[in-house]
């Protein structure tokens, strides 16, 4: 099967490429089908390489080259591609999710205009991430990282006429632009140290270069997290992703939950050899991650817009997936990327399905009583917010509990993690609920149109049974990662952590649809007031980049705008200018003063001469 | 007569400077084309007698063949001179030479 | 005199005779056409005889006064080629303005025996006869009748500014010929040494006179004043004549007593040419830099143009570097009397139709690209090679000076060489851009011999600039046998 | 001795007149002044063993060349009447830079003479040594200059007739 | 002879389309198409030849495609000596190639004196032919002056609205930096001579030239500088500018695509070879002028609202990487260097051509006019896309391998600088997309009915494209044509390996 590995990518770029160059000329039903079809080609044969890889009797990792890249002054480079139970569980997510969401938005994309577009730009988006999550080596992984992150920016801005989603897409470009440098960076310090960027091979020539809490591969590591924040939202680079929501919403599925944000933690765990030699970047690592988890789940609860929720919950569950790596429960993170993608992408579809009845409606306050009319809808956002939640036997709370416990195991640090999960996990419940009780229950605000049909609703059933026995198999990366040592279940910890979602439901039942308890006195309270304006705008980060770099940056440069450089130049042949306008008037015309002036350099030349004055 | 005087040749020079600087002051402050070519025919003269001067001094022929050489060169000068003073006078109908500066710049 | 000694004058004879000739046929028949094709083929005749002399050459003086050899001969093809080229520039030009423009040709010719006489002089007395023969030609031939005010009131200007560098000249030679007894170059080398009794000072203050002198005539700085208005002021063909023939032949023979007397040991002598060929270089770009009258720019970018060439001239200083200094300032000449004249030569063929004053106004030649696109090129070629830029014999030119600025180590002159050719470029591409803008026609009467003189010109100017090497040997030649 | 003095007040006499010859505004007086120096220094010719000068110097310099100005001022007819105008054309701040130049010329210039001291050989050269060796070395000279002279002949019969055509168009 | 016939070629065709033009006012661009067509046969051949032309260099032997050697002026030594190796080869191949574009570019824009513009265009080709294979430092300069003068041309009679300060500026700053290259040039041949007794101009011979180290510290600045304001490098950038906004598209594109690239060409074949102490000297100056250029480049581009301009300061951006790949001197970083120079020329022809395309629909360059304009020309705007994606340094493409090489070689030499340098990556983003932005995307104005890109324009972009995602995807062949150069270059400069400068671990 090795030898269609190289398909896996390549069919969905094909169909980039094919949709790409017709340019819409292509009639829908066509382009649905190769937008579509590209994908499932390459979900078949990642089923079939994965039924091969899975069934093995002792599955080994194995390299498929295609071609060699760059072999260039000691640097050598391939397109090949690395399969193992990561990358395949990662492949299983993108074309299996991904193929949902094509399949959904074959039918919610249907009226716009630029529908062709819309899916080659969808295809590349799977091809370059499955170029990341296949390649053996970071440059590659680079390659695709930059890729997912140019479709990113094309399906943010896809409705490009409206400037606000081009500027979104452009700080969706810039900011994670900004941790891809950092990541170019820790780059060249692999280079240079252990001359090589297969990913394999740093890890064995990490091991033997440098000691455990050696400065630099903590310096490396740390570049690369600087990679994986950018891409993944996470502090401080997390202000980009609420933005994107302007795209549409299977994009923000697609890629602003299920998938591209995720990479980050593909790139830590990916090289997590490489992390496990510094406890210190590892410590950044869970604390990035509980930092975020925390911040973003403030900012949902004050939330309005139903995708903008979604967004600060992805980054929250992302800063959960960090968690767990920043605490070497590497599978446990994957595990919970793996699930998050399937309720994330639930939640969003189903989201979409909404805004789609509501003419574009994303105010959650305008919606309301949603339940019996939007059915699916309904029990998607239902299924999917559990599985958010956590709350026992969805997919979340298998991936979630684990990560919790791991933190609450790690080193001294271990409780306070734990503790800013479980809040956060509390948090997620409350908002997410919240997110439900308003949306669909109470009194209907507006008339929906008539749900999509099955085409937008057999995903979302898909989807829902995935969120809740997404959990219930356990990913096979045990070969991959470093056998974590049992963690024991025993302990307060492990019955209160099952709890706390629970909990978080039922406050959000009582607040947000009961209405037993008012938060009144506190939204209307100057501290509350204050403090919710805060939470609304993310902690202030975004006046915080506002007024630190975007602002300097524009008006130094417009300051600047006619090259100071230039002055100079320009100084100076007005100076010549000058000089001559000047001399030009020692040509007076007359003869006299011609004459005068002769008879002075006469006079200057013989005193030089005969040495009266100094030459 | 067959001896000459002998003095310092640079009385001789000194007298010609004079005369030549004199000319030469003519020249610059003079606004009369005439007086102007009769300054040139001064300095000249004064050229002229630093020659002779000067062969005297050697007691060489080339000072009295400078002498003539220079002769002839004022003599076509100033009769081009003059050709050229006539002219001006009726074009421009005045012998001032700070008319004649049209040209600047 | 001895026959081989007539020999070797061989060029000065053909032309005096030509020049009789001419004279004769002018008195006993006024015909433009046969006046000017007399002189052209009287000069061609000379340019020959240069070369037949040139063919088997036996060095030496002639009289005291003259000495032919091979650096005189190539001078003499110089000036005789420059004359011979102006006068078929000149044709079309003064058939325009009517009758009597025949001893035009006549005083052309007498020029350029003056010029050659200065080539061959060796002698202070030749040099000062060859000087003012081209001195008092040129006066009459600025003035000639038929022009406007302006060509008077430049002959007028140069006419008493000359006289004046004349007779400081002169009084400096005296002075010079006062404390050395003798007025011929290779003896003045010899008693420079021998009489242990010479006052240093009298020769410096003489040379300072002379050098002054000599400045004006080449407009040096701060002998210049005279140059813009002159060029201005004097038909066309006559500007191209002055700023070409009559400095060529200058330089020529101020480079020749600098060899042969070896004036380069004075270094207080050298330290006043620094300063006047860094100031010429300097003024001469600066003041060129938005003069709107072409022959105004001309003009004062041939300040700096000879400016260059002294920095060849100073170079010559350094032992080491005196061979490679002649040849560049020879070649340095060559490349600029050909562009010089190419240049005039297009101000000419401009101004044919307009008897009053010349067409130099620089918005005259807007759109000439389009109208006359071949005499733009022409003119564009002559810009280039002025300043310098390869495919023309301008840049061989430039080459060949800053060769010899390396060589001699005058870095300071090569550094205002650069910001000279800096905002000589400005100057030279306005011309350019002017031609290319875009205007209505105004037309032009091209004259055909002066046309195809135009074609020759640049033909040469590009041929010396692509493929130099013949030149060069010779050039070079030429420099071995005077060192 | 008697020479020795004449030799001083000939001099004196060629500088007093050259001074008036330039700073009179009657040209006609100007250029009497300046004959009376020409004379001075055809003395000072003749006194340091140059006769052959001396007599040019009168016959062509103040005889042939002198009359050509007296010809033109005739012809312009300019006679006291220009003296008003010359008064108005030299203010008298004209002379101070000139002068400042010429002084500082004239300093320089004794500097140098004042390095030297030469005699005169005091010997007599007369015409025919003068022609023997002008019709040897330098006969090429009376050549070139014969040349010149016709070149001024041209130049000043072409300046000076076209002259005399627009004056008898005018008439 | 390929060179001397290619050049010929080039140089006949112009006189031929300029003298075509009086017939037919169609012929002109034809004859030019024809001769670059004929040029781009004359060259394909070569990349069959393997280097077979052996030549002592700097001590070492080293190998060439082609040499010819002729005498041109035997009194100082200057010959007709033109070589091709690796690096020749792929920069006259390119010029040839965005011959085709500038051409292609142009078919339209030019209504009148067609035959003097594509005369103009045809010389301008021939002059950096020239310059890329001329080995003798006499005629490499007369090239290098040559290819200027139909440049200037083109600008100044063709260029738009402030042509005539746009064209003297930049004659002016490659004039005079030029000059001060001659008096290096004339220097090291007569010192050399001094030394040796012979004055020669070949490159071979004055390679490992053994002048005074101080002596050679002065001649390398007279090169660099001449080289750092073709490239251009802050501060001797602005030309840059006002030549690219003003040139007519055609010229744009020759200026942007091949004739910067002849600076960076001169630091790799002339200045780091001839001055290898002196360079290490100042490798750390250099590569601080690249970096800033980078940086300065990219923020000044951000803040223009003419997109020819904005696409002006981006390559005194991109091209700050060249310098900083060139002087980080190891083989990874001139690789990258090289590629950054072809990518470079083809992304930046092409947003060049695409200004022009703009222009020549809605006549103006200011982006704030713009807007939408995808809306109207998706074609174009897809093509857009592409080229500013390419130009921010996209992985797969080939900006983006000449950039990830110079800034990898650059690590092992210098850590700020590379850090400085790498920060271009987000700053050359910033300005890119909002161009596509200001441009393309927004909200697109009714009425406008504009003429989408045609096949005689995507029969010049594709080329391009599918050049970069070559370039990008596999760019294993430039690497190996290349790297002989490279390393020839580097055994000669430094004779013991472990001392290259800034050489890997």
């Amino acid at each position: 099967m090795s030898d269609l590995v190289f398909l896996i990518p390549l069919a969905p770029l094909l169909g980039f490429v094919t949709l790409f160059c017709t340019l819409g000329n292509l009639p829908k039903k066509l382009v649905a089908i190769v937008g579509v079809g590209s994908i499932s080609l390459s979900a078949f044969i990642v089923m079939l390489v994965g039924m091969e890889f899975l069934f093995q009797q002792d599955p080994t990792p194995y390299v498929v080259s295609i071609y060699s890249w760059m072999n260039v002054g000691g640097f050598i480079s391939g397109v090949s591609f690395y399969i193992d139970g990561l990358s395949l569980i990662m492949m299983f997510v993108i074309t299996g999710v991904g193929l949902l969401i094509h399949i959904y938005s074959s039918l919610f994309m249907l009226d716009d205009k630029d529908y062709s577009r819309f899916f080659s730009y969808m295809n590349l988006f799977v091809s370059a991430m499955l170029v990341l999550v296949l390649a053996d080596n970071l440059l590659l992984l680079f390659v695709g990282w930059e890729g997912v992150g140019l479709c990113s920016y094309l399906l943010v801005g896809f409705w490009h006429e409206d400037p606000a989603n081009g500027s979104a897409a452009r700080k969706a470009f810039v900011v994670t632009r900004i941790g891809d440098t950092a990541m170019a960076l820790g780059m060249f310090l692999l280079f240079l140290h252990l001359g090589t960027l297969d990913i394999q091979a740093i890890a064995q020539q990490a091991a033997s270069t440098w000691q455990v809490g050696d400065g630099m591969v903590t310096l490396a590591c740390l570049l690369l997290v600087g990679g994986a924040v950018g891409k993944s939202a996470q502090l401080p680079l997390q202000t980009w992703l609420p933005d994107a929501m302007a795209g549409p919403t299977p994009v923000s599925a697609l890629i602003h939950a299920a998938t591209m944000v995720t990479a980050g933690v593909y790139l830590i765990a990916r090289n997590h050899e490489l992390f496990l030699m510094s406890p210190a970047a590892m410590l950044v690592v869970a604390t990035i991650g509980s930092i975020t988890l925390l911040m973003a789940a403030f900012t949902a609860m004050t939330q309005t817009d139903i995708k903008r929720i979604l967004a600060y919950s992805t980054i929250s569950q992302i800063g959960y997936m960090f968690l767990a790596l920043g605490v070497g429960a590497w599978a446990s993170g994957i595990f919970h990327l793996m699930t998050h993608a399937f309720f994330k992408a639930l939640l969003f579809l189903g989201a979409g399905a909404v805004i789609y009845s509501l003419h574009h409606e994303h105010n959650i306050f305008k919606m309301g009583g949603l339940r019996t009319r939007l059915p699916v809808a309904f029990w998607s956002f239902i299924i999917g917010s559990a599985a958010l939640a956590a709350l026992p036997f969805t997919s979340g709370f298998y991936s979630k509990d684990a990560i919790l416990l791991s933190a609450f195991e790690h080193g001294p640090y271990g409780p306070w993690f734990w503790g800013a999960g479980a809040l956060g996990a509390l948090l997620t419940s409350v908002y997410s609920f919240r997110l439900v009780f308003i949306v669909f229950f109470g009194e209907a605000k507006t008339q929906p149109d008539a749900p999509a049909g099955w085409g937008m609703a057999g995903p979302l059933v898909i989807l829902c049974a995935l969120a809740i026995i997404g959990g219930w198999f356990t990913v096979p990366v045990s070969s991959v990662f470093p056998a974590v040592h049992e963690v024991d279940h025993g302990g307060v910890v492990a019955y209160i952590t099952p709890a706390i979602p629970i909990i978080g439901v039922f406050i959000a039942y009582l607040i947000y649809y009961l209405h037993k308890i008012s938060i009144k006195p506190f939204t209307e309270s100057g501290l509350g007031q204050q403090l919710i304006k805060f939470w609304f705008s993310h902690w202030a980060m975004d006046w915080l980049y506002d007024t630190l770099f975007v602002k300097p940056y524009e008006e130094i440069t417009a300051i600047n705008r006619t090259d100071i450089i230039d002055w100079f130049y320009n100084f100076t042949a007005d100076f010549t200018l000058f000089i001559h306008d000047l001399s030009t008037t020692t040509q007076t015309g007359q003869l006299r003063t011609y004459a005068a002036v002769m008879v002075t350099g006469l006079v200057i030349i013989i005193a030089i001469f005969v040495g009266v004055m100094p030459s | 007569m067959t001896e000459a005087l002998t003095i310092p040749m640079e009385h001789g020079l000194l007298l010609a400077s004079l005369l030549f600087l004199i000319g030469l002051l003519g020249v610059m402050v003079r606004r009369n084309i005439i007086v102007i070519l009769m300054s040139l025919e001064i300095m000249l003269n004064a050229c002229c007698m630093a020659f002779i001067f000067a062969g005297a001094h050697w007691g060489q022929t080339d000072g009295q063949i400078m002498f003539m050489l220079i002769l002839s060169i004022a003599a076509a000068e100033v009769a081009v001179g003059l050709g050229l003073l006539l002219q001006v006078f009726r074009r421009f109908g005045s012998l001032d030479i700070d008319r004649a500066s049209r040209m600047r710049g | 005199m001895s026959m081989t000694e007539l020999y070797s004058l061989l060029p000065m004879i053909t032309l005096t005779s030509v020049i009789l000739v001419l004279m004769m046929v002018i008195a006993f028949a006024r015909n433009l056409a046969l006046t000017c094709g007399l002189s052209a083929g009287g000069l061609l005749l000379t340019l020959v005889s240069v070369f037949w002399v040139n063919h088997d050459l036996s060095a030496g003086f002639v009289t005291p006064l003259l000495v032919v050899d091979a650096y005189a001969l190539m001078f003499s093809a110089l000036i005789v080629s420059g004359s011979f080229f102006i006068t078929l520039i000149a044709y079309g030009y003064k058939v325009q303005r009517g009758e009597l423009q025949d001893e035009f040709f006549l005083l052309l010719l007498l020029a350029t025996l003056g010029g050659i006489t200065l080539a061959h002089s060796t002698h202070f007395a030749s040099f000062v006869l060859g000087l003012e023969l081209l001195g008092i030609s040129l006066y009459a031939m600025i003035s000639y009748p038929n022009q406007g005010l302006f060509s008077l009131e430049a002959a007028l200007k140069y006419l008493i500014l000359s006289a004046v560098s004349s007779a400081i000249m002169l009084f400096g030679i005296a002075l010079v010929y006062a404390v050395l007894g003798s007025l011929s170059f290779t003896e003045i080398a010899s008693n420079v040494y021998q009489d242990t009794g010479f006052d240093r000072l009298f020769i410096l203050v003489g040379s300072g006179m002379i050098l002054a002198g000599i400045s004006f005539k080449l407009s040096l700085v701060p002998f210049h004043m005279w140059t813009p208005d002159v060029y201005e002021g004097a038909p066309a063909p006559v500007t191209a004549f002055l700023a070409t023939v009559s400095k060529g032949g200058i330089f020529a023979v101020l480079l020749r007593f600098f060899t042969t007397v070896d004036s380069y040991q004075y270094e207080t002598i050298i330290s006043g040419l620094f300063w006047i060929a860094l100031l010429s270089i300097l003024v001469g770009n600066i003041l060129a830099l938005m003069q709107t009258s072409i022959k105004r720019m001309l003009a004062y970018s041939s300040i700096a143009q000879i400016g260059y060439l002294m920095v060849a001239f100073i170079a010559a200083s350094e032992i080491g570097g005196k061979q490679l200094a002649i040849e560049a300032s020879a070649f340095f000449l060559i490349a600029y009397f050909l562009t010089t004249i190419g240049a005039f030569g297009v101000v000419t063929i401009m101004s044919i139709d307009s008897t009053d004053h010349d067409q130099d106004g620089l918005d005259k030649y807007e759109g000439l690209f389009w109208h006359r696109p071949l005499l733009a090129g022409f003119f564009s070629t002559m810009m280039l090679s002025l300043a310098g830029i390869p495919l023309t014999a301008g840049f061989i030119g430039k080459f060949y000076i800053i060769a010899a600025g390396v060589k001699s180590e005058l870095w300071i002159l090569l550094a205002v060489v650069v910001i000279g050719s800096g905002i000589g470029l400005f100057y030279y591409l306005r011309v350019i851009f002017t031609m290319t803008k875009q205007s209505e026609s105004n037309e032009v009467n091209v004259s055909a011999t002066g046309g195809w003189a135009m074609a020759a010109v640049t033909l040469l100017l590009v041929i010396l600039g692509v493929y130099p090497a013949p030149v060069i040997e010779w050039v070079s030649a030429v420099a071995k046998a005077l060192v | 001795m008697l020479e020795l003095g004449l030799f001083y007040t000939s001099a004196t006499v060629a500088l007093v007149a050259t001074v008036f010859a330039v700073t009179r505004y009657n040209v006609a007086h100007a250029l009497i002044y300046l004959i009376i120096s020409l004379l001075a220094s055809a003395v000072i010719f003749y006194l340091v063993g140059a006769p052959f000068a001396a007599i040019l110097e009168i016959l062509i310099y103040a005889g042939a060349i002198m009359v050509l100005f007296v010809f033109v001022i005739m012809m312009l007819n300019l006679g006291s009447p220009g003296d008003g105008v010359e008064h108005q054309w030299l203010q008298p701040g004209m002379w101070i830079f000139p002068s400042i130049l010429c002084l500082v010329l004239l300093a320089e210039i004794v500097y140098m003479l004042s390095s030297g001291d030469r005699m005169l050989q005091g010997k007599m050269i007369g015409p025919k040594q003068v022609g023997i060796d002008l019709f040897g070395p330098y006969v090429l000279a009376v050549e070139i200059a014969s040349m010149l002279l016709l070149a001024g002949l041209v130049g000043a019969y072409h300046l000076g007739r076209k002259y005399l055509i627009d004056a008898r168009e005018e008439s | 002879m390929t060179m001397i016939l290619l050049i010929g070629v080039l140089i006949l065709g112009g006189i031929a389309a300029w003298l075509a033009q009086t017939w037919n006012k169609d012929w002109p661009r034809w004859i030019s198409l024809g001769t670059c067509l004929i040029a781009g046969l004359i060259v394909l051949p070569l990349y069959i030849n393997t280097p077979e032309i052996h030549w002592t260099l700097g001590g070492n032997e080293t190998a060439w495609i082609e040499m010819v050697n002729y005498a041109w002026i035997p009194r100082f030594g200057i010959n007709f000596l033109f070589a091709l190796d690796g690096l020749s080869l792929i920069m006259v191949s390119l010029t040839i190639f965005l011959g085709f574009v500038a051409i292609i570019s142009s078919w339209d824009e030019i209504p009148d004196r067609s035959g003097f513009f594509q005369f103009n265009l045809l010389w301008t080709l021939a002059g950096v032919v020239g310059v890329f294979t001329s080995l003798d430092l006499f005629l490499f300069f007369f090239f290098w002056e040559v290819m200027l003068i139909p440049m200037y041309l083109l600008i100044a009679i063709w260029g738009h609205e402030n042509k005539s300060y746009a064209s003297m500026k930049f004659f002016l700053f490659t004039q005079i930096s030029g000059l001060l290259m001659l008096i290096a040039i004339l220097t090291l041949v007569l010192s050399n001579a001094n030394q040796t007794g012979t004055i020669t101009f070949s490159y071979f011979d004055l390679v490992g030239h053994g002048l005074p180290e101080g002596l050679s510290y002065w001649l390398m600045w007279g090169f660099f500088i001449a080289f750092v304001v073709k490239l251009p490098a802050f501060p001797f950038h602005t030309w840059l500018p006002d030549a690219h906004t003003q040139a007519p598209t055609a010229a744009s594109v020759l200026l942007a695509g091949i004739l910067l690239k002849t600076g960076a060409y001169g630091l790799i074949r002339f200045t780091v070879p001839l001055f290898p102490q002196a360079t290490v000297e100042i490798a750390d100056i250099a590569m601080i002028l690249g970096a800033i250029s980078i940086i300065y480049g990219a923020m000044l581009a951000f803040a223009q609202t003419d997109f020819k301009r904005l696409v002006a300061y981006s390559s005194v951006s991109h091209m700050g990487f060249v310098l900083v790949g060139v002087y980080a001197w190891n083989e990874l970083a001139m690789q990258g260097a090289v590629m950054q120079m072809i990518a470079h020329g083809f992304s930046t022809a092409a947003l060049f051509m695409m200004a022009g395309a703009i222009q020549h629909r809605i006549h103006t360059r200011d982006m704030t006019k713009m807007s939408g304009l995808w809306h109207d020309m998706p074609r174009m705007g897809a093509v857009a896309m592409f080229f500013i994606i390419a130009s921010l340094g996209m992985p797969g493409l080939g900006n983006f391998v000449g950039e990830f090489l110079v800034l990898l070689g650059a690590f092992s030499v210098s850590i700020p600088i590379t850090i400085a340098a790498a920060i271009g990556l987000i700053t050359g983003a910033i300005y890119a997309l909002i161009a596509m932005q200001r441009v393309f995307q927004g909200e697109g104005k009714p009425d406008r009915n504009l003429k989408d890109f045609g096949g005689r324009e995507l029969a010049a972009m594709i080329p391009m494209m599918i050049g970069l995602i070559w370039l990008g995807v596999y760019p294993q062949p430039v690497f190996d044509l290349v790297d002989p150069v490279l390393s020839s270059l580097h055994l000669l400069t430094t004779s013991d390996p472990t001392q290259w400068i800034g050489s890997l671990p």
